[in-house]
């Protein structure tokens, strides 16, 4: 171990900027860090690893100052009385003010004294200059939109703007990527390189094996509160021994589990169309769909029928169908499970039980919030070994990823004919994610079609038999079967350079 | 080794709190609130032994029926993130209703039946212009609220009327169950059968749903805009049938008498553990807060406080009521 | 006033939610129509911001005279400051200026000192012919001139014939369904109580109630100030034993009378306080007394 | 969680659009209610030819000044998604301590800063409660509205105060610019010096950015409880300064005199587009609501329609205002 020994380097040129020592922090009775250490020297790249719920999100907030520490200590450029002005956070669920402008949430923040004057030109000005580094289209459109009319991936973007305009010597950037395509990834982490070699430092913290080793030199692995490794450089560790770590199975890192066929009387075949595209799906199929999300929400909206006047046309066994709301798309058959948890999926106010049967009850046109309910919910947890404290409890009270997993297991029950995914592993650790591929898979084997959008190529690229992308303006590009499927072919094909 | 500590403090998976566990855990601000209740009419005792008695309580029962049954109808509305400013004004408009339907010498179970459909108009209104053309529900029920109490002058041009039937008392006096007073009965029936609907009823954990989440309830199939309608038509023949047992008990209608019981229904469903946002809270909190708010006035009449501190006495019991509720959460 | 102008008289009620200032209004609605003047009327909701801008409203509408049931006395004297200016005449209804003001055409008030010194007296007589002399009163707010002026008289009379006053209980939304609560708690609180005082029509509706339910009609006295068809018809049932009458209509007629005079140069009374007039179970039916029930409340009403 | 509308018109990429267009589409909903009060006065003057003269409008104005200085408050306190229920208490309590003060006969200029302390308290204690205990403001201000209004019984048992002092009245009355009245100054002011503090202040983006997230907010280091606080106290202050505005003005304070003020400043900041569930809205919003709300009173009694009447009239204006606004919203 050669970290004790940097640690003494004291004030030299290679002297940390950022440094946490043995950092605690309890919630009520959760212990949630255990003597967590963080160092990042300047100009580095380096990774925050550790499984959902390790702590990442919250040593960040801490470090941020949102929230207090019980024991420890951080020094920014070895002074112990931080300068917050030195660090940036791009926070995970992402800090934004809707109604403000997409202008305002990138320069406001940066402001300090209350009573004085906000600059519309060099708000303007600010904000333009930051967001054209990560994308010039967005700045040129919606500056002086408000942020609730952005997309997902789009705030995400004015997040990272944010912090890149803060002037910072640090960037704290807690799963910026999550809610990114692939190019889209690839132009920030050029942007992260051209600032280390700035002096400017960035703390990545991701799920993706794959980014990590692209853009990070360094990583430091959480587990349970504590950093199990420290500092260690990535090209000295395989991602068997990081995953292991992370204490999640090392068995993660490989492919998921060959499929199987699924009944031949449970065969069903639907058929998409919009002008120029037609696809054919049959069950035991994965259908993936790739690129920026224009096309393929129009694909899962008619197919959940979120949306009325539909671009797509549907027909399962040779009978076309429109779906005029998602009851009737879901008493048809159609699961649908969202990464975007917060607004789409979980009902933040009703414990874990409502949360997992809520759809097993429009499917079967239920009356009575019964009993037996109670054992299929928790039948359910059991089934995908959900960690949770109890059926009663909030979802809060479990990580984003359990959160996710619950979405998932609304659909054991109902058993859907068709599922309809999109980006269901978002901001789910190593080990979730291969659980919910195999999820995917069984429910494939299982007699069902799945349509599932992700803008990671990896898992795409892993799991599904097919995949059609769609070009930046939302048009079908093309379909790639399983043997032509690799990153290359998709990139090209979703005119998401590489 | 290091043992994961964490591992440890979770419970086993697979097993669930027994009944009684869950309900204390569920019921939580409700237990509070009723032994709030109870500390309060034991205070009270120390300035009037008149409080405990059978009597009093009876009236306290009396006094609380109405504002218990609108206080159910508003819970409906707010655990959907709405607001029902209206009530107030149904309760009253209902009132003249009836009064000019008894002049006409209706019988009483035809005024009854007439008079609710006042709560059904204003509630299907409320529902519609909050549904199907999307306004703000504070803005759509103040309008309503406002309209509500005007026509409650305009129709019998401000007359208050007395109810000459003879047997109209039933309705709130009469014992269809003998031993249980009527307007005991509904309301025990209407708190019974809410919180059985909400907890026991698709529908009900459906009105939650909406009141948490309304675009994952949506998403989800759930009938947000039916479900919405319901819980405004619900609200407004909540306040219709309050209104009904209230004159059947007094038997006098007048234009202002509903006036003082919107903010009281909305602060009882607030004391009772909703929360505004939606999502929250049950008909048995709601029921208690309705309770809450009139024992204070019961216990400051019957001490003898005088009326220009009543408010004052209402609103510090209710703080301290709520820091209480607060300390109390914030520990566990 | 053949071939001459039509005069216009607003009457500005302090607030037309409650029946009595709605009494007043159709009393000065039919004297007006009476004498040909045009009537319109205005209602200050309780606020006497919202009696300035009405009183000025009218000025704008170009009326000849006012007639006001002021929200206070001490709300008239800005009031009085303007009329003076414009030169129009104006009587108060109900509720009297401030005193010490001087420029106003008449004032038609009941004597509420009197009212509440005769009502009071009439109650400890009901409580010694029950036996006791606790009395109860449920009275109007008491943020208002009449009802702190009804107080200080009853409570003379109660001193002065030996009754005590046990309880006062205020309802702030003058409604009959908080009247009955309030008088529920007052007999449960003070179960030696032998009579009750009402300061106002629905207060004593509510008293009845109680004591309907509790089954002490008549075992409990029961009298009002002003006179309503539901207090009439409880009179006539003997739940009420006594019905001190305020004339709301005719106050209404005597203002409107009042200004039409200063109006046409004719003599007018500066004060001009109606008696109230006690109405009991026995005269109810006499000429005298329906008489002056139809100078309380009009036919719409309800009987007298 | 709501959406803003108002941006819908998604500009054209590349340029920003002109000063003019974008105030257009930042006032959308202040012009369309500005509109709307032109055709209202246009209309009433169909039926009373006294609406549009000088005299009346001024008497508008006179009116409206008190309620537009609390809607202002209100609406700071709304535009952070709180509510400030107590306002209407705290007008009636600052005026029976003002009265107190003149009977006590101290000079005008310190009753009016004894009086700003009314305001002063009560929003502190509010915005106490409500940040630092964490209590929600609907119950806070409940709690403060009760027990504001009861003290304003109690300090002068009830009887109202006629003011004496003979200079008084030149808080409202008077012009400390020639020309201009002190109480159209004070709203011009307020409103202009609101306005350009929400819009051109950091604090003031700050309330915005409160009301439209108040968990991001914090994590970007926005002082959340700070300027919560601040909001609360403003609007207890602009409430105690509506009071003095009205008081030296009728020169009279009564208990009830701001018992109809609170539904109305609420009425009129949702009316002039703000949303309740915070960070929309504007001060310019709020003032032409409360002059809406003023309009149509006074049109009311101009044309002489029943006052039982009133409240119906009222209402279908607003709602007729707002279906215009959702339906120019819904087409953009
Ligand atoms: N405010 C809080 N109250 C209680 N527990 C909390 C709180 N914040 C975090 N926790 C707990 O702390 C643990 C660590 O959470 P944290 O968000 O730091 O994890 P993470 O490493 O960021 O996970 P992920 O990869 O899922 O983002 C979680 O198990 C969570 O339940
Ligand atoms: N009051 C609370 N009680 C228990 N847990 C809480 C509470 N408040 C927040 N948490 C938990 O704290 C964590 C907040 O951290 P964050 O959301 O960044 O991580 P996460 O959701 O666990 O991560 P991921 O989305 O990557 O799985 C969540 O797990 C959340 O459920
Ligand atoms: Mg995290
Ligand atoms: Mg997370």
């Amino acid at each position: 171990m050669s970290a004790p020994r940097e640690t003494q380097a004291g004030t030299n040129a290679t002297a940390f900027v950022l440094e946490a020592k043995q950092i605690e922090k309890s919630f009520g009775a959760t212990h949630v860090l255990r003597g967590a250490n963080l160092r990042i020297r300047r100009g580095e790249i380096h990774a925050l690893l550790g499984g959902n719920g390790a702590g990442k999100s919250t040593l960040i907030r801490i470090i941020s100052g949102s929230h207090r520490l019980d024991a420890g200590s951080i020094s920014i450029d070895g002074r112990l009385d931080p300068n917050p002005n030195a660090i940036a956070v791009v926070f995970q669920e992402l800090a934004l003010l809707p109604h403000l402008s997409v202008a305002e949430n990138i320069y406001l923040p940066h402001r300090k004294c209350a009573f004085a004057r906000l600059g519309e030109a060099a708000c303007y000005a600010e904000a333009r200059a930051a967001l054209a580094l990560v994308d010039e289209e967005l700045a040129e459109r919606t500056l002086d939109w408000p942020v609730a009319q952005l997309d997902l991936h789009e705030r995400q973007f004015v997040e990272i703007a944010r912090a890149l305009s803060s002037g910072a010597r640090v960037l704290l950037l807690d799963e910026p990527t999550a809610n990114l395509t692939f190019s889209e990834t690839e132009r920030l982490f050029g942007i992260l390189r051209r600032l280390a070699q700035q002096g400017i430092s960035t703390l990545l913290v991701s799920h993706r094996m794959g980014e990590i080793r692209a853009l990070a030199d360094v990583c430091t692995v959480l587990r349970d509160g504590r950093s199990v490794l420290d500092r260690v450089a990535l090209s000295d560790i395989s991602d068997e021994a990081i995953v292991e770590a992370m204490g999640q199975k090392s068995s993660a890192v490989s492919p998921p589990a060959p499929r199987g066929a699924p009944a031949a009387s449970a065969r069903m075949q639907i058929v998409l169309r919009s002008p120029g595209v037609s696809l054919s799906v049959a069950s035991g199929e994965v259908l993936g769909l790739a690129g920026a999300p224009a096309g393929p929400s129009g694909v899962i909206e008619t197919l959940i029928g979120a949306s009325r006047p539909a671009a797509w046309q549907i027909t399962i066994d040779g009978i076309d169908v429109r779906f005029s709301s998602p009851a009737e798309a879901i008493r048809a058959g159609v699961g649908y499970v969202s990464g975007d948890r917060a607004e789409k999926g979980i009902l933040a106010t009703l414990p874990i039980l409502d949360n997992i049967v809520a759809a097993a009850r429009v499917a079967d046109r239920r009356i009575l919030a019964s009993s037996r309910e109670a054992t299929a919910a928790q039948t359910a947890l059991d089934t995908l070994s959900i960690k949770a404290s109890s059926i009663d409890a909030l979802p809060q009270t479990v990580s984003g990823g359990t959160q996710q997993k619950l979405l998932l297991a609304r659909w054991l029950a109902p058993a859907p004919k068709i599922l309809v995914l999109e980006e269901p592993t978002r901001g789910v650790d190593i080990g979730t994610k291969r659980e919910i591929y195999a999820m995917i898979r069984d429910a494939a084997a299982a007699g069902c079609v799945v349509v599932w959008w992700s803008t990671e190529f990896t898992e795409l690229i892993a799991v599904c038999d097919r995949v059609v992308a769609f070009d930046l303006s939302g048009q079908a590009s093309g379909v790639l079967d399983r043997d032509e499927l690799d990153e290359v072919s998709l990139s090209r094909a979703t005119g998401m350079a590489a | 080794m290091v043992i994961d500590q964490r591992a440890a403090d979770r419970p086993q998976p697979g097993k669930r709190a027994s009944l009684v566990v869950r309900l204390t855990r569920i019921y939580r601000t409700e237990i509070a609130i009723a032994m709030a209740i109870v500390v309060l009419l034991v205070g009270i005792s120390f300035w009037s032994p008149y409080v405990l008695t059978w009597g009093n309580l009876a009236n306290i029962a009396q006094a609380a029926a109405p504002l218990i049954l609108m206080s159910l109808g508003v819970f409906l509305v707010i655990a959907t993130s709405g607001i029902d400013l209206s009530v107030g004004s149904t309760f009253s408009l209902t009132g003249m209703v009836a009064g000019l339907c008894f002049s006409a010498a209706l019988p009483w179970p035809v005024v009854c039946l007439i008079s609710l459909g006042v709560g059904l108009a204003v509630g299907a209104i409320n529902g519609g212009l909050v549904t199907v053309v999307g306004l703000a529900p504070f803005v759509v029920t103040l309008i309503t609220y406002a309209i509500g109490a005007s026509l409650s002058f305009v129709i019998t041009d401000g007359h208050s009327i007395a109810i000459a039937d003879p047997n109209f008392w039933t309705l709130n006096g009469g014992e269809m169950i003998p031993g249980i007073t009527n307007f005991v009965l509904f309301c025990a029936l209407a708190v019974i059968a809410l919180e059985c609907v909400l907890r026991k009823l698709v529908v009900g954990r459906w009105v939650f749903a909406i009141g948490s989440n309304d675009k994952a309830a949506r998403l989800l199939g759930i009938p947000v805009h039916g479900v919405r309608f319901g819980v405004y038509v619900a609200s407004g023949v909540a306040a219709s049938f309050a209104s009904l047992l209230s004159l059947s008990y007094i038997s006098n209608s007048e234009s202002t008498a509903g006036a003082n019981l919107m903010l009281q229904a909305i602060a009882a469903c607030v004391i009772g553990g909703a929360s505004l946002f939606g999502g929250t809270g049950s008909a048995i909190g709601a029921m208690l807060g309705a309770i809450m708010i009139t024992v204070i006035q019961n216990g400051v009449n019957l001490i003898g406080i005088n009326s220009f501190w009543q408010g004052t006495v209402t609103g510090a019991v209710i703080l301290v009521a709520v820091l209480i509720d607060r300390a109390t959460k914030v520990r566990s | 006033a053949e071939g001459a102008k039509t005069f216009t008289v607003a009457y500005i009620a302090p607030s037309l939610d409650i029946s009595y200032w709605q009494w007043v209004g159709y009393g000065a609605k039919t004297k007006a129509a009476e004498l040909g003047m045009t009537y319109i009327e205005m209602d200050s909701h309780n606020s006497p911001a919202d009696q300035m801008t009405n009183v000025r409203t009218a000025i704008t509408r170009g009326v000849d005279a006012i007639v006001m049931g002021p929200v206070s006395s001490t709300s008239t004297p800005p009031v009085l400051r303007l009329l003076k200016e414009k030169k129009i005449p104006i009587a108060f209804a109900g509720i009297g200026p401030q005193p010490g003001e001087t420029d106003y055409t008449s004032a038609v008030t009941a004597n509420n000192f009197e009212g509440g010194k005769a009502e009071g007296k009439f109650v400890c007589a009901l409580a010694k012919e029950r036996g006791g002399n606790k009395v109860g009163m449920l009275s109007l707010p008491q943020d208002r001139e009449n009802a702190q002026k009804y107080l200080a008289g009853a409570k003379e009379s109660f001193q002065a014939d030996g009754c005590e006053l046990v309880q006062i209980l205020q309802t702030k939304g003058l409604t009959v369904r908080e009247a009955v609560d309030q008088a529920n708690d007052l007999l449960t609180a003070h179960p030696d109580v032998k009579a009750i005082y009402g300061m106002y029509d629905e207060a004593a509706t509510g008293a009845a109630k109680a004591l309907q339910t509790r089954g002490l009609v008549g075992k409990v006295g029961l009298a009002t100030a002003d006179g309503s068809p539901t207090t009439v018809k409880l009179l006539r049932e003997g739940v009420v034993q006594g019905l001190f009458l305020q004339e709301a209509g005719g106050q209404g007629i005597e203002a409107v009378q009042q200004v039409y005079n200063a109006l046409t140069g004719a003599a007018v009374t500066q004060s001009l306080p109606l008696p109230l007039a006690l109405v009991t179970s026995s005269n109810v039916g006499t000429p005298e007394a329906q008489a002056k029930l139809k100078r309380v409340y009009p036919p719409s009403a309800g009987d007298y």
